[in-house]
């Protein structure tokens, strides 16, 4: 099956390759992440390369960068031999990367980001004010605005993917490597981004992504690679293959693209929001008076481009407001009512009331990355008369917990003294979804379930999550991937701006039009709603 | 992942690394002008050669343990508390004031009450860097150090002005009642029927110590609260996700720590001392982060730890004593014990990963 | 309170807060840099020693600076060799450094000169002249008598008198301000007080200082940026090596004259205090260490404050300074953000 | 074999232990004997030291610093055998002598100096670490100068609490220059290692200092009006020579225990009336007609 495509999708007949790579071998201490790898990509053309979590993608192409030395292989650019022995290498010869996780400097401003490492002397008002003139005229032609100024940490991430770009662009990179890109970018930025792609293959840059995302590859790709377990095991062009063909090729067995679910049967409420509002400690009104209700037996999909409130959401559900955030408004669960401040605001207590809860961030706050996988499987529910022996905490059980778990669940490598950190991020978020699920919550709170993980697991994620609601539970699904809302929901609400915009049935709705509501556009009233702030 | 066996990990690396300081320390010695062959049996001879000697040994590490675990479990916290010097300055007064001021017939009582007094000290000293920590999110390195200072200056007042006997020239307080002296374990173990170890200040405190020891372990690694502690410490949005209240957290941390740094004075002052001197904690604090850190934040490895420190400090005080080595010979010594197992211990790893890598290799 | 007291404790402030300064400003770029330093104590007091050791041996303070420079260097090198060549642990690579200076110094000091580890009180007279001698001999068999002459020139650094410092001094409290608060310091005064304004533009305004700050936030972004961050890293402990060298000798050469064990009497770790307080900034170094030496210097002023009903302790007027530390550090600075990357040692991944 | 058991400062504290070593190097060049000496790294020690070198057959033993007392009290009985020596605290026991100095005498001399080489009549007294000891020093000093002008003022620093007071030259010379701007021209330091530093900034500034334990005059020759010395080395010697006799053995004024140093470096400050003071202060301590009140007895001192 190791079929190299000669050509991409642009005529360029007999030129050489733009990146050629060799039988290149790369293992890290006893595990062999690049097995005997080649590659061909075309110049000017976007390829794109799938596989399982951990199958060797983003090793592979950090070896192209020079982050990685490779055990053995070659690399030949623009059919030249090259020896990449660092980045500032990669650099010279025209690559740029953005990697999965960004290299951005968080306090630094975008400007300072972008010439980090590309400076023209030794002094930097010169480069800083050169920067500002190419970003402008960057910004002119492959419509990448940012502000220059502004902080990193204060942009969206689909700003700071810009910035990451527009790094690259600016050290002339010919070819461009990008490692899942979409993953934290809502559908529109995605848009965008593709557009700046195709703007970018057209200028006769070769770009290589990297993605989990088979209608993506299907969309943007002219060709594509799909790697298992540390070897190539195909390459093809993009218009011969199909996404069924590719998931097969991926995970090596037939995967269901759709998630098949019966109609729901809605109960009781189980979540009553009323007039929820937050303002945090800057004196931002973050929540502007939310109303929503689940009920036992459905789910709520709640869409929206990150930053417009969902965050705040699910970590006031949660229990654990913002510091020096103030709240108001009513919050019942099964018809209590749940205290938004002092000591029984806490997620602890959240959790007795049946409430279980997916983070978003699952490195961040849903994991300890070096605790024990078995210690994650406990964690926030480590107090747990069955964890509990005596004072002491009933380790055992809580292993055999987790291993029967870990099992159910599929979790790969099935190993709970594994640490966290060193599962793929697929098996990281098998492991949050399996602690919360099966504690089995009357209210589960589920923020990006599938943000990076492949589509093996993607299948598994969405199934369980189906299965809990036809168990009678009621569920909050945030997600910015609109497929996802709209595939798992029984309703959808649409969040901007700290309000719901609308509230649509799956079956009723397409996803433009929610897209207009997640711009702040009710297309009903055919009324913009106002995009300043109230004062 | 694991490129090499496990013992390999724990042994084999500390104790190449110790070879290396201990070259290196040969080095130094030759370049004074001295014999390191005399300088090492002295040290060892004098420091594990006896039961007399291991007397000193287990006292000093005793010292050790206590502001080692200290230093622990607020690190767990990921609570950096420099501050054991101070704590343990502290929980020395805690004992003196309960041995000085309650009439306690038996050593058998005095000991816990004097537990309690050093442990209440020690943590309420704590206390302060904690809640500001906790709720000014003032940095904690530097209270604590402030802490450090602020505890001298009290204690020299208490010492001169308040505890010290008329007359006395001694900045110290009164002895305690006979009747509070902890039995030695010489003494324990003239009753076991054996000479061991006669005139030296190790006594009961270093089963105190031990004890500890494993409670602190149970703490950590067995309870819910340890558990809420190695989260906290690892990851603060994780521990607010969980529930697990910064606050709490960091209090009962540091406040357990500083009682722990306090519960040091058992040893020194109400074993050896038998009464409270300005200078009663000597460095022990500073030792116990050395001791933490090389053990790598475990009870196991502080005990081991501890004995290294125990065994230089009183191989050193040998030195110092018997030969004419400078006895800040020691000193060095124990920087580049610190220095090699501490913080070169890569320079160590590094390579014998490669040879173990290359043994599997070679295997399979 | 009057001016004349106001002025000299001032003074006194500035002499105090110089090797803070420099020890702060040290801690700044090795910690902007995310190499934690908690031996900037070990470091000062190598650096006093070297100083003091080869001003005494060859007469010539200068010589002398340029020892306790290296001293200082030397153990800066070891740091990074442990913490950035070998990631190992960085605390503890400084608490080695500091015990490592602290035997070092009374050993090397005792091996060469016999007085305890202390050196020859670096004034002319015959404790100086006897260690001086031997190298004045040897110097002019090279050199011959002249050269030799210069070279031996002053074992100690003398004070600066400021330009129009006399002439000033008329003018109403400008002039005495003028005249003993800022002229009449010794050279590294001056050079502490201009670091202050030189790091800020090498951190703000510079490549390098870009780089430092960046790779002591996220160190793969420098890396992926294609530029070593070893060699950046090394390169800030060489510079905090440096200026805590400059910190040690001044203590033994300018404010004494002569080294004595353990001389640096806890400044390392108050100048670590002065770095968080300052949240790393260079200018936050400048009022903090201000506020310690001014802190101490009314301290000494005023040993026993007699408040009428009751005079305060001496002991707790020396401990004024840490107690109200904590007091302004709970009421007014908060949560200090130190550098991202700091105390990690930087292991490539994605 | 006689030995010699230095206190935690170490053998060259520029102080007394420095001063006992001193007596015993001397004991050595004269006689061509040898003697044992130890340096101790920790408080638990002191006891050790004592036994291990008490069944060595070493004998007699001396230990400087009060600190000893206590252990030593516990120790003696165990070596009948054995004669101990111990300065600057009294121990009560058969085979121990005690020897105490009567520093607030000497103190008390370079008072009376310090008031009569003072224009300004404002002297300094620089302690080291805050403790009874030198408070003891600091009083005989104050009554000395009080003596001369009653109408002067002595000012009073103290370096710190902890034992890294007796290393800090630097603050040392702060205190000074401090003290210096409150008029002070005279400056007195009991402050070991600190001392110097003090004596560095008074000579700096073009004052007069006052050494102490040792001969410190040669520091700084013309600038270092008089050392109060306190013969430590003279009891060390005298033990070694003589042997030890149990009891209290007070080393003052009249048994040249204590006194103010004169010699070549600062015979040209000494004027005749100064001497012609020191001199009578001697004799009338001496008789008794003068009392110099030890702040040890009651914690206090008559003059401030
Ligand atoms: N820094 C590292 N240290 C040790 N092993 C590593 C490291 N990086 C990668 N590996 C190994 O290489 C394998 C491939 O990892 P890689 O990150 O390339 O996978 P991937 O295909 O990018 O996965 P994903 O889709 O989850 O991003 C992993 O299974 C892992 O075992
Ligand atoms: N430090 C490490 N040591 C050993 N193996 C590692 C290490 N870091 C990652 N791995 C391995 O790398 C593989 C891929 O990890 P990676 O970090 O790429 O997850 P992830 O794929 O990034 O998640 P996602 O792509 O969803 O963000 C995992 O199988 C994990 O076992
Ligand atoms: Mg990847
Ligand atoms: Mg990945």
């Amino acid at each position: 099956m190791d079929a190299t495509v000669q050509n991409g999708g642009r005529p360029a007949a007999a030129a050489p390759a733009a990146i050629e790579l060799r039988g290149i071998s790369k293992s890290f201490g006893p595990v062999q992440a690049n097995r005997d790898i080649d590659l061909r990509v075309e110049k000017g053309t976007i390829h794109g390369i799938i596989g399982e979590n951990g199958a060797g993608k983003s090793t592979l192409m950090s070896i192209l960068y020079g982050f990685y030395k490779p055990d053995a292989g070659e690399i030949r650019l623009g059919g030249r031999p090259m020896t990449i022995t660092d980045s500032q290498a990669a650099i010279r010869a025209g690559i740029g990367m953005v990697f999965q996780h960004f290299k951005l400097v968080q306090n630094f401003t975008v400007l300072e980001n972008i010439i980090l490492g590309a400076e023209d002397g030794r002094l930097l008002r010169p480069s800083l004010s050169r920067a500002r003139g190419v970003l402008r005229q960057l910004a002119r032609d492959y419509e990448l605005n940012v502000d220059p100024d502004e902080t990193i940490e204060e942009l969206s991430v689909g700003h700071q993917q810009r910035v990451e770009i527009l790094k690259a662009l600016y050290r002339r990179a010919d070819i461009l490597i990008l490692d899942e890109p979409t993953g934290v970018l809502t559908p529109a930025e995605a848009d965008h981004l593709f557009r700046i792609l195709r703007g970018l293959r057209d200028e006769g840059k070769t770009i290589v992504l990297i993605t989990h995302k088979l209608r993506e590859i299907m969309e943007i790709t002219d060709t594509v690679s799909v790697m298992r377990r540390g070897e190539m095991v195909a390459s093809v062009k993009t218009a011969e293959t199909s996404p069924e063909g590719l998931a097969e090729l991926m995970v090596g067995r037939k995967v269901l693209l759709n998630v098949h679910k019966a109609p729901a049967r809605p109960g009781q409420a189980v979540l009553e929001v009323c007039n929820l509002k937050i303002v945090d400690d800057t004196g931002v009104e973050r929540l502007r008076g939310i109303d929503l209700t689940i009920r036992a037996g459905e789910i709520l999909g709640i869409a929206g481009v990150s930053g417009n409130g969902q965050t705040q959401l699910l970590e006031v559900l949660g229990g654990y407001p913002e510091k020096g955030s103030t709240l108001s408004g009513e919050i019942r669960v099964n018809g209590t009512l749940l205290s938004l401040s002092g000591r029984t605001c806490n997620a602890a207590e959240r959790r007795r009331r049946g409430i279980g809860h997916i983070p978003e961030d699952r490195q961040v706050e849903g994991l300890i990355l070096d605790f024990a996988a078995w210690e994650n499987v406990a964690f926030g529910y480590h107090d747990a008369p069955e964890y509990s022996r005596g004072p002491l905490m009933d380790h055992d059980a809580i292993r055999r917990d987790a291993a029967a778990k870990i099992q159910r669940f599929d979790v790969r490598p099935p190993n709970c003294y594994l640490a966290a950190r060193n599962f793929s991020g697929g098996n990281q978020q098998k492991i949050v979804v399996a602690r919360e699920i099966e504690r089995n919550p009357d209210l589960l709170l589920i923020g990006q379930p599938t943000r990076g993980v492949d589509i093996g697991a993607i299948e598994f994620i969405h199934k369980r999550i189906v299965d809990l609601r036809d168990a009678g539970k009621a569920i909050l699904l945030v997600s910015v991937e609109l497929d996802e809302i709209m595939s798992l929901s029984d309703r959808i609400a649409v969040m901007f701006d700290g309000r719901i915009m609308g509230e649509r049935l799956p079956a009723d709705t397409t996803a433009s039009e929610l897209g207009l509501l997640m711009a702040g556009v009710d297309p009903t009233f055919r009324q913009p709603e106002p995009l300043t702030q109230d004062p | 992942m694991d490129t090499m066996p496990k013992w390999a990990d724990v042994i084999l690396t500390p104790l190449i690394s110790l070879v290396l300081a201990m070259a290196i320390s040969a080095l130094v010695i030759l370049a004074i002008g001295e014999s390191p062959v005399v300088a090492l049996t002295t040290m060892i001879d004098g420091a594990l050669g006896s039961s007399y000697g291991w007397g000193f040994t287990l006292y000093y590490a005793t010292n050790f343990i206590f502001t080692g675990l200290a230093v622990m479990v607020a690190y767990h916290a990921s609570l950096f508390n420099i501050g054991g010097e101070g704590q343990a300055a502290m929980g020395g007064l805690g004992v003196a004031l309960v041995l000085l001021y309650l009439p306690l017939p038996h050593w058998a009582l005095a000991l816990p009450a004097a537990m309690i007094g050093a442990a209440a000290f020690g943590a309420a000293w704590a206390l302060v860097p904690a809640w500001l920590q906790a709720k000014r999110g003032s940095h904690i390195v530097i209270t604590t150090i402030m802490f450090n200072f602020i505890a001298a200056a009290a204690l020299n007042y208490v010492l001169v002005n308040l505890l010290r006997p008329v007359g006395s020239m001694d900045p110290a307080s009164g002895r305690f009642p006979e009747s509070t002296h902890l039995p030695k374990l010489s003494d324990m173990a003239l009753a076991l029927g054996f000479e061991w170890g006669r005139n030296t200040p190790v006594n009961i405190s270093f089963f105190v110590a031990v004890i500890a020891c494993i409670l602190v372990w149970l703490l950590i690694w067995r309870s819910r609260l340890g558990f809420e502690i190695r989260a906290f410490g690892k990851s603060e949005p994780a521990a607010l996700y969980a529930g697990i209240n910064p606050v709490r957290i960091t209090v009962i941390a540091m406040l357990i720590s500083g009682g722990l740094a306090g519960l040091m004075a058992i040893n020194s002052v109400m074993g050896e001392a038998e009464r409270l001197v300005l200078n009663a904690v000597e460095g022990a604090g500073f030792i116990g982060i050395a001791v933490a850190l090389m053990g790598r934040n475990h009870p196991l490895g502080i005990v081991l730890a501890a004995l290294l420190f125990g065994f230089l400090y009183q191989g050193g005080g040998e030195l110092a004593l018997w030969t004419s080595i400078p006895r800040e010979l020691i000193i060095v010594i124990q920087a580049l014990v610190i220095l090699f197992t501490g913080a070169l211990d890569n320079m160590v790893r590094m390579p014998l990963e490669r040879i173990f890598l290359a043994m599997r290799n070679r295997g399979s | 309170m009057d001016l004349n007291t106001v002025i000299q404790i001032l003074d006194s402030a500035v002499r105090l807060m110089t090797p803070l300064l420099l020890a702060c400003l040290a801690g700044l770029y090795s910690e902007r840099a995310g190499v934690f330093d908690i031996g900037l104590e070990g470091k000062m007091l190598m650096a006093a020693f070297s100083a003091a050791a080869v001003a005494a041996l060859t007469g010539n303070v200068w010589l002398g600076l340029m020892a306790g420079l290296l001293g200082s260097l030397m153990l800066s090198a070891i740091h990074g060799l442990a913490s950035i060549t070998f990631r190992g642990n960085q605390l503890i690579s400084g608490v080695a450094m500091n015990f490592l200076a602290s035997g070092l110094t009374v050993l090397l000091g005792q091996k060469i000169f016999g007085l305890g580890g202390r050196t020859p009180t670096l004034t002319p007279g015959a404790e100086l002249e006897a260690q001086v001698t031997p190298f004045r001999i040897w110097l002019s068999g090279i050199t011959g008598p002249d050269a030799a002459g210069w070279l031996t020139a002053t074992p100690r650094l003398s004070d600066i008198t400021l330009p129009l410092a006399e002439t000033l001094r008329p003018v109403p409290v400008i002039g005495p301000l003028y005249a003993e608060v800022i002229s009449g310091h010794s050279i590294l005064v001056y050079v502490a007080f201009l670091m202050v304004p030189l790091t800020w533009w090498v951190l703000y305004r510079t490549r390098f200082g870009l780089r430092l700050r960046a790779v002591g936030e996220n160190p793969a972004s420098v890396d992926t940026a294609g530029v070593s961050v070893t060699r950046l890293r090394f390169a800030a402990v060489a510079i905090a090596g440096l200026l805590c060298g400059l910190a040690g000798a001044y203590l033994a050469t300018g404010l004494s004259a002569g080294f004595v064990k353990e001389m640096t009497a806890g400044r390392g770790f108050i100048a670590l205090a002065a770095l968080i307080f300052a949240k790393w900034r260079p200018w936050g170094a400048l009022g903090a260490t201000f506020l310690f030496g001014l802190l101490e210097a009314v301290a000494n002023r005023y040993p026993n404050l007699d408040l009428g009903i009751v005079t305060v302790p001496s002991m707790f007027m020396n401990a004024l300074p840490y107690i109200l530390t904590v007091i302004i550090l709970a009421g007014f600075v908060g949560r200090a953000i130190p550098p991202r990357a700091g105390g990690e040692p930087y292991v490539k991944e994605r | 074999e006689p030995a010699l058991i230095f206190d935690l400062g170490g053998k060259f504290d520029k102080s007394f232990n420095e001063a006992a070593f001193m007596g015993a190097q001397r004991w050595a060049e004269e006689t061509g004997g040898t003697y044992k000496e130890l340096e101790m790294q920790s408080e638990a020690q002191r006891e050790q030291a004592l036994r291990r070198l008490a069944e060595t057959g070493a004998n007699p033993i001396v230990m400087t610093g009060f600190a000893f007392g206590d252990v030593l009290n516990q120790v003696a009985p165990d070596y009948p055998d054995t004669q101990f020596a111990i300065i600057d605290m009294v121990v009560e026991q058969p085979n121990v002598q005690s020897v105490v100095f009567t520093e607030e005498q000497g103190s008390y001399l370079a008072g009376i100096m310090a008031a009569m080489a003072s224009q300004s009549g404002t002297a300094g007294f620089i302690g080291g670490m805050d403790i009874p000891l030198i408070h003891k020093f600091e009083c005989g000093f104050s009554q000395g100068f009080k003596a001369v002008k009653p109408d002067g003022a002595v000012l009073i620093n103290y370096t710190g609490t902890t034992p890294a007071a007796w290393n800090d030259p630097v603050k040392g010379g702060e205190l000074a220059k401090a003290q210096i701007s409150q008029g002070a021209d005279v400056i007195y330091a009991a402050a070991g290692g600190t001392g110097i530093g003090v004596l560095q900034a008074a000579a700096d500034a073009g004052i007069l200092s006052v050494g102490v334990d040792s001969n410190q005059n040669h520091l700084h020759p013309g600038k270092v009006l008089t050392s109060m010395v306190k013969r430590v080395d003279n009891a060390v010697y005298d033990a070694f020579t003589n042997g030890v006799q149990p009891g209290v053995k007070v080393m003052d004024l009249k048994a040249g225990g204590v006194d103010v140093a004169i010699d070549d470096n600062n015979q040209p400050l000494i004027t005749p009336e100064m001497q012609a003071a020191i001199d009578d202060a001697r004799a009338k301590i001496a008789s008794g007609e003068i009392v110099v009140h030890d702040y040890m007895t009651d914690n206090t001192c008559p003059v401030q």
